[in-house]
């Protein structure tokens, strides 16, 4: 879906969001509230330039709007493949924006994230991902990498990943699977301003993937092991 | 992946001390968990191995192994990833040595 | 024919090629000059079908412009190549098979090709003569292999064509000798064609052609071995080799084959050989490329002279700064020549120590494996007793001692040949077999006899993570099997050891085990490598070792 | 010297805290091992790759946890993730003193990916969380395999980043942009490059970590204690002054790095005046020059960024 198609539906109230280099930000109306709205589209691979736009997008809310929720679109390829991004240290221009949408977070902004589109690895992880809650249309692609890809690395036969993808939400791309391991808050079918406006009311800014992942049977072990570490339950010396 | 058993009884030789582990699950390489167990005498090992179909060998090494250490209420768990029969009997010996004697052995007195 | 031509035929011949040249190539041939643009033109004029191409390729620098060069001649101009190659490495050095261009092929080494010609032999598009060592196909171009043409590949020349090979002159002294002196042509590719040399390696009277090649010649680090990767097994393999038979036989003069188990021995010299007191007593004197991993030993004083096959990439200013050890031009910079080192490896060393992957229960050992023909280069003249040799050596004299003992024959010394291998190889791969694979490549490849790298009758120790087999010592067919067996540790041959036997060639010192060499397996750790990574070589060299861009980590 | 890189994990971690003070949580004889490798016939390790725990480090109660580079290359998985997870919160109830994370990671474990993403997620998230709670964390990053992908950002959440020359720190490792891109974008083979363009002594210059020492078990353990006894002196939650910093920072570094593809050009931008001989000085001789250089010394910017 393309940006403005989702913003007009999102956004029957209206919004001033504009797109620069394939960057979204601007504000809109929700439930007669105003919201920031910042993200990216085109499948843009997030190199250093447009995670440091979107950081610098949130500390000016921040700032010149305590408390105004914001709304992360996301819509990338994933972290942009490049010499120089390494060299001038895109991961800490990634962490950076991590850190912004969190001090933005603990500042009292709800933030919320939404897939439109696509999703990949590290361009999710410090937008979709490090928001309080995510949420993806169905028709949203989200994954690490693709299958055969999976396979040439791990060296598992792709047809053995593709069944097991079928039971097991850890390996197959898809909304889906990112729902029923907590990744995903959930999928808003229709009526994209109500479920936003929803969202919004139910944020909190507690963690609490790892709960909806067991409660939803997609990744049954990481709460279980975070809680024995956390209660000590089998100490001794090293 | 393949699993493989082996239980040997009477042994003479007790461990003290907590679980250690020892080695890594590189390529090449293996772990191998020790843990003093009241097993009625007997050193039980379980490993977990990449390479299949080398049974006979591991039963081999598992045998000097027990020859040279006779361990007592001792479990012994393996997870593998292609190491060598020598790697192997290395890790095994730190292994036991890491319970027998807390002290770690002298590296040498290299510059 | 008769009259005055009778004796000079080739002499005619290489006249007429040369007119030949002149006229095709006009005013692109200036004295020996030829413009790199022309180069096909060259070989067009001097190349006549049927005649026999060598063609340089070394462990080091390759003619490799020159290479690509005959891959684009015309087949119908020229066919039918006899190839002469030491080291046959890149592609283009099969693609004058492919192309019809070449037809028979006379070699030593094929590492990386190893696969993609025994295809090529296959279809009938190669004709192996032979796979030689070094040594023997230098040999074979004085008598019956003498080259035609020779490719070979230089530094710089300057305008008469002398040749400056830099520090790897490997092969070219040798190919040029047997090509100049039986009416052949010596065609050069350089690096740079400058007024002065910094010193003459081949005259110009030797060379008939210099052309600039418009890249650099391509150049391997073959003998870089990053300590980092050396394990705490080949640290123990390299105490049993430097308490078990170095000290035992006080082996001063030496080589050592490429790989991490002797690089683990070089970086142990300045630790635990010194700690034992051998220093000045083992390792003074070798025939060796510049590895890197010796240099802790080097600047321990251990090394007193190394002879090189040919240089190592990045070791160019610590030579240069260490003369006393290497041989060193007026220049500064290394003269090496394989035909000598090999000579010297053979005749002048006490031991031979390397790697392989299969050994037979004769000890017969191979690195050759299914689908791929790729011969031993100079191991096979490293690890051969020299049965020609005469002068004494403690080392030399012990080991015909140990294996004459009891037999009332004439005093003789014999060389040590040292195989040492890990049981298992990666992936589990047993290093004993009961038969090699080099039989059913021989059958594959029909090739007269199989290709065996280092023959069982050489092989005087087998060295193993389990222990040592001195089979010098064996005095009989079955005794050597069980000594073999006795350190193939878990493999399937190791497992069928009779015991018993086994542990009787132990009482006698047949089989040594770690713990009767007084080591402690538990002091096996990377810690006694004198350098554990490549920026410890580089700290050992003062800074003077430069390691190529691959292997840093800095 | 004794080589922190060589050290396994399991090795680290009494080489760090206090000799006999760690106490390890679900230790290995608990065997909660991945359920996912074991399903695509890939082995299991007993602790999943990684050590977590509370120990003490110059007598503070610090928790503590070191990934194994040697298992999978230290990639999180979903045991491993919501191990690191779990400890972070831990400190957070029993009120650290400290956390220190030994990080060696190539990232998200491709073998349960959707789990591994979202377990690094979370495990960023508890960083700052610890923060938040006025528990500062430093990373330390220092082993063979690097610190990438996912882990390369979780280590940039840490307060402080402590580096050796050897150590890597990045996002997507050369091979895989040398796929993508092709070799003439990143030749994965030179790795005077890489380290040129992700090691320790090119992020200490661009003030990507804050310390750096020679590959040395003790040097490592000295950093973590200075930085720990630098950092509870201060504020180590973020805040909005220090974001706009490492803002201000990061945009500098942007315009200062304009048409330059080569790490040396932006040591030479800094002011070094041999940036070719810099890889190959000692740790000492490097700090005492960076000393001069390093970015955000230069009196218009506002320090290192966020600390």
């Amino acid at each position: 879906m393309d940006w403005q198609t989702l913003a007009t539906q999102l956004f029957p109230g209206g919004h001033d969001i504009v797109e620069r280099d394939n960057f979204l930000s601007g504000s809109a109306q929700v439930d007669g509230k105003r919201v920031a709205v910042i993200g990216t589209t085109g499948h843009v691979p997030i190199g250093i330039e447009i995670a440091l736009a979107q950081a610098t997008a949130i500390l000016k809310t921040v700032q010149e709007h305590p408390g105004r929720p914001i709304l992360i679109l996301v819509d990338t390829q994933g972290q942009r493949l490049r010499h120089r991004d390494e060299m001038l240290g895109i991961n800490s221009y990634m962490a950076h924006l991590g850190k912004c949408v969190d001090l933005a977070r603990r500042k009292g902004h709800t933030v919320i994230g939404l897939v439109y589109d696509q999703a990949l690895s590290g361009g999710f992880i410090t937008s979709g991902l490090i928001a309080s809650a995510c949420y993806a249309l169905p028709q949203a692609t989200i994954r690490v990498m693709g299958l055969p890809a999976m396979a040439r690395i791990t060296k598992v036969p792709e047809e053995r990943l593709t069944e097991l993808a079928r039971d097991n939400p850890v390996f197959a791309p898809g909304p889906e699977n990112y729902l029923r391991m907590g990744g995903l808050h959930g999928i808003w079918e229709q009526n994209l301003a109500q479920e936003l406006a929803q969202a919004l009311a139910e944020c909190s800014p507690e963690d609490r993937r790892m709960a909806l992942g067991r409660e939803r049977g997609g990744r049954m072990l990481a709460q279980p092991v975070a809680d024995a570490v956390r209660a000590g339950g089998d100490v001794r010396a090293a | 992946m393949e699993t493989l058993q082996f239980r040997f009884g009477q042994g003479s030789r007790p461990l003290a001390g907590n679980a250690q582990l020892v080695g890594v699950v590189g390529s090449g390489n293996l772990e191998v968990l020790i843990e003093a167990v009241p097993l009625d005498g007997a050193c039980e090992i379980e490993v977990h191995t990449a390479a299949v179909g080398f049974g006979a060998t591991w039963g081999a090494v598992m045998e000097d192994f027990h020859a040279r250490w006779s361990l007592a209420d001792a479990r012994i768990s393996i997870n593998d990833n292609g190491a060598t029969p020598a790697v192997v009997s290395l890790r095994l010996d730190q292994a036991v040595e890491s319970l027998i004697s807390p002290a770690a052995p002298s590296t040498g007195g290299t510059p | 024919m008769t009259g005055e031509g009778r004796w000079t035929v080739q002499q005619s011949n290489r006249s007429a090629r040369l007119d030949r040249a002149a006229s095709a190539l006009g005013g692109a041939l200036n004295g020996k000059v030829v413009d790199a643009a022309r180069i096909v033109d060259l070989l067009h004029a001097v190349l006549e079908p049927g005649d026999r191409v060598c063609l340089e390729g070394n462990n080091q620098k390759q003619a490799d412009f020159l290479g690509k060069a005959l891959t684009r001649l015309d087949p119908q101009r020229v066919n039918n190549l006899h190839m002469l190659l030491s080291v046959l490495s890149l592609p283009e050095h099969l693609d004058v098979f492919d192309k019809g261009i070449a037809g028979r092929l006379d070699f030593s080494f094929s590492g990386p090709q190893a696969g993609r010609l025994a295809k090529l032999a296959q279809t009938g598009k190669l004709n192996i003569g032979a796979i030689h060592t070094y040594l023997e196909l230098f040999a074979r171009y004085f008598i019956d292999l003498t080259p035609r043409v020779a490719l070979v590949a230089a530094e710089m020349a300057d305008r008469e064509g002398n040749l400056y090979t830099g520090p790897n002159t490997e092969d070219t002294p040798a190919i040029a000798e047997a090509t100049a002196f039986k009416s052949g042509i010596v065609i050069a590719q350089v690096n740079r064609i400058v007024d002065k040399l910094p010193r003459v390696d081949i005259p110009g009277d030797w060379v008939g052609y210099v052309v600039q090649s418009p890249t650099p010649y391509y150049i391997e680090p073959l003998f870089t071995r990053d300590p980092a990767q050396i394990s705490e097994i080949q640290v123990l393999m390299a105490m049993m080799a430097i308490k078990g038979i170095y000290a035992e036989y006080q082996i001063e003069r030496l080589n050592h084959g490429i790989g991490f188990d002797t690089a683990a021995i070089e970086l142990l010299l300045p630790t635990y050989a010194a700690e034992l007191g051998l220093k000045g007593k083992i390792a003074r004197h070798w025939a060796l490329n510049p590895h890197p991993a010796l240099i802790p030993a080097i600047e321990a004083g251990f090394v007193e002279s190394v002879h090189s096959f040919g240089s190592e990439l990045g070791m160019e200013n610590y030579i240069r700064a260490r003369p006393d050890v290497f041989f060193v031009g007026p220049d500064g910079s290394m003269r090496s020549n394989r035909a000598f080192s090999q000579a010297a490896g053979h005749y002048a060393c006490d031991m031979f120590i390397g790697s392989t992957l299969q050994i037979d229960l004769h000890g017969n050992s191979s690195t050759a494996t299914l689908g791929r023909i790729a011969g031993f280069g100079g191991a096979p003249n490293m690890g051969a007793d020299a049965r020609g040799r005469r002068h004494p050596s403690a080392a030399w004299l012990k080991a015909g001692q140990q294996a004459r003992e009891g037999r009332n024959t004439i005093p003789r010394g014999q060389k040590l040949v040292v195989q040492m291998v890990e049981t298992f190889r990666e992936h589990m791969a047993p290093a004993f077999v009961e038969r090699l694979d080099a039989w059913q490549l021989a059958e594959q490849a029909g090739m007269a006899i199989p290709p065996v790298m280092i023959y069982g009758d050489d092989v005087t120790h087998i060295l193993t993570e389990e222990g040592i087999a001195n089979l010098l010592l064996c005095r009989s067919d079955e005794e050597r099997e069980q000594a073999i067996r006795g350190v193939a540790g878990y493999t399937p041959v190791g497992m069928g050891r009779d015991k018993r036997m086994v542990e009787n060639l132990r009482d006698r010192g047949i089989i040594r085990r770690p713990e009767d060499l007084g080591i402690d397996k538990r002091m096996a750790t990377r810690d006694l490598l004198a350098a554990r990574n490549m920026k410890g070589l580089v700290r050992a060299s003062g800074g003077l070792y430069d390691p190529p861009k691959r292997f840093r980590n800095w | 010297m004794s080589s922190y890189l060589e050290l396994t994990a399991r090795q680290r971690i009494p080489a760090m805290f206090d000799a006999g003070s760690f106490e390890e949580f679900l230790p290995p004889s608990a065997r909660v091992a991945s359920p996912h490798l074991a399903e695509l016939d890939s082995p299991v390790s007993f602790d999943d790759g990684v050590v977590v725990g509370r120990g003490l480090l110059g007598g503070h109660t610090v928790f503590g946890a070191a990934q194994e580079g040697a298992f999978m290359g230290g990639a999180v998985g979903e045991v491993h993730g919501a191990k690191l997870a779990g400890m972070l919160r831990r400190a957070i109830d029993e009120r650290a003193h400290a956390v220190l994370l030994l990080l060696e990671s190539g990232g998200v474990r491709l073998h349960e990916a959707n789990a591994g993403l979202i377990a690094v997620s979370e495990v960023m998230r508890a960083m700052l969380d610890v923060r938040a709670a006025g528990i500062p964390v430093v990373a330390v990053v220092g082993g063979a395999n690097g610190c990438f992908g996912g882990m390369g950002i979780a280590a940039r959440c840490a307060n402080t980043v402590i580096m050796s020359e050897e150590g890597r720190l990045a996002m997507s490792g050369p091979e895989v942009i040398e796929t993508a891109n092709g070799v003439e974008e990143f030749d994965s083979r030179d790795r005077a490059l890489v380290w040129r363009t992700t090691g320790g002594k090119h992020r200490y210059l661009m003030g990507d970590c804050q310390l750096l020492v020679a590959d040395d078990t003790a040097a490592f353990r000295a950093a973590a204690l200075d930085a720990i006894a630098d950092l509870v002196q201060g504020e180590v939650g973020l805040t909005l002054e220090g974001l706009l910093a490492e803002q201000d920072m990061l945009a500098r570094r942007l315009q200062d790095a304009d048409g330059a593809s080569e790490p040396m050009e932006l040591w030479r931008r800094l002011g070094v005046s041999d940036p070719a001989g810099v890889p190959m000085l000692e740790a000492d001789a490097f700090l005492a020059l960076a000393a001069r250089h390093r970015a955000g010394l230069q009196p218009a910017a506002s320090g290192t960024g966020e600390r």
